[in-house]
């Protein structure tokens, strides 16, 4: 079980702020992949790898970082703090 | 060195009197405020500023302990608000205090540049004509490549 | 823009709020304050900076002036003291506003060299151990060839 | 008759903060070779032109600058604003 956090408009498309995965992906790119398997939120939401950023137990992380021992998966649009 | 993340108004003049007097010693102040500006249409109502608490503080404590490392800093400040957010109010500010002018300067711009695009805010502007999400600029992307 | 010597201190927190306040619609705004410094004795008393009416106000407006039409600027102010200053008196600041920190910063640093380097201020510090012009520095004539 | 203002150490070596002056000098530089064969403080203050600016009718000018048509000329040390 991994924490999956979503923010932004990520969150408005899938529709929660956070939910609890059962997965065995092996990578980020993974968990995209199985989760927009799953329902057409994710899909739609995960559509444009490229307006994605990911943060593994709040670190920004590359899609193809392991997830092995990782308690929070974040996945946001580019930031745009300042 | 301060980071602080809220979602309360602050006062940047009384913020940067209150740096400029705890760095004492430093001879150069240099601070950058953002201030909500309202929207090409001019019907803005509302900056609303999400945040990934947790990781928000480790980002801003990481980009301003670096920027410690790198420039010869007496002190820095961070100050970011979240929320919902009135036209004209001050978003955020970065303080900078330095023996040397250059250092300062440098220093608070580093600090803008990773705050804009490696710190976890996000912008949505909530205005008569609709909200939506504030893009990512490529330009932002781009000014990190020169540190 | 607004440009403004006087021998009176100043409330850099106040007058950067009052300069935001004034440049509504710039979604940046970049301050930098000079504050005197101890000498490295740790024995400065005083901080007495001459100035050449006349041609103090004309150089400072000729500054700002380039910085507003070289960058993108809502505004620009530049207040300079001069007479007898403490230690820890600001001894001037000066404040960019621009819809892009790119330009606010950049202005900042432009108005900073050359008030450095081609405003008639000399500064000198009287120190119980003695009385000594504060000397140009080579790396500030230098900074002037970036712009 | 040209005013002559001086900053700074410059002020302080020649004694005075300003003078009228009779000079026929054409340039800057030949008002400096008057003034110093005039007297002792003004050779030792302006010993060494690269330590001098000078303005013109309160306009940063160079040593070789004509003073034809000039009211004012200012000698002073490098500046140290800011």
């Amino acid at each position: 079980m991994i924490d999956v956090v979503y923010f932004a408009w990520v969150r408005e498309r899938i529709g929660l702020p956070r939910e609890q995965v059962e997965t065995s992906a092996a990578t980020v790119a993974d968990l995209i992949t199985e989760l927009s398997a799953r329902e057409d939120r994710y899909a739609m939401a995960f559509a444009d790898l490229s307006s994605l950023r990911v943060a593994l137990d709040q670190e920004l992380a590359e899609f193809d970082s392991p997830l092995a021992g990782i308690r929070e998966v974040a996945i946001f649009p580019p930031m745009t703090g300042g | 060195m301060r980071i602080t993340i809220q979602s309360e108004p602050f006062d940047m003049g009384a913020e940067s009197n209150a740096f400029a007097t705890s760095a004492k010693g430093a001879g150069a102040i240099v601070t950058f405020t953002g201030i909500t500006r309202d929207n090409a249409q001019g019907d803005l109502q509302v900056m609303e500023i999400e945040h990934y608490p947790g990781m928000t503080e480790r980002a801003l404590t990481d980009i301003a302990e670096t920027a410690m490392q790198r420039w010869q800093l007496d002190d820095c400040l961070i100050i970011h608000r979240y929320g919902r957010l009135a036209p004209q109010d001050p978003i955020m500010m970065v303080a900078t205090a330095s023996r040397h002018r250059a250092d300062a300067f440098a220093a608070a711009e580093y600090l803008m540049d990773y705050l804009k695009s490696r710190a976890p805010f996000w912008k949505k502007e909530i205005a008569k004509s609709g909200a939506s999400w504030v893009a990512a600029r490529d330009v932002d992307e781009a000014a990190l490549k020169r540190w």
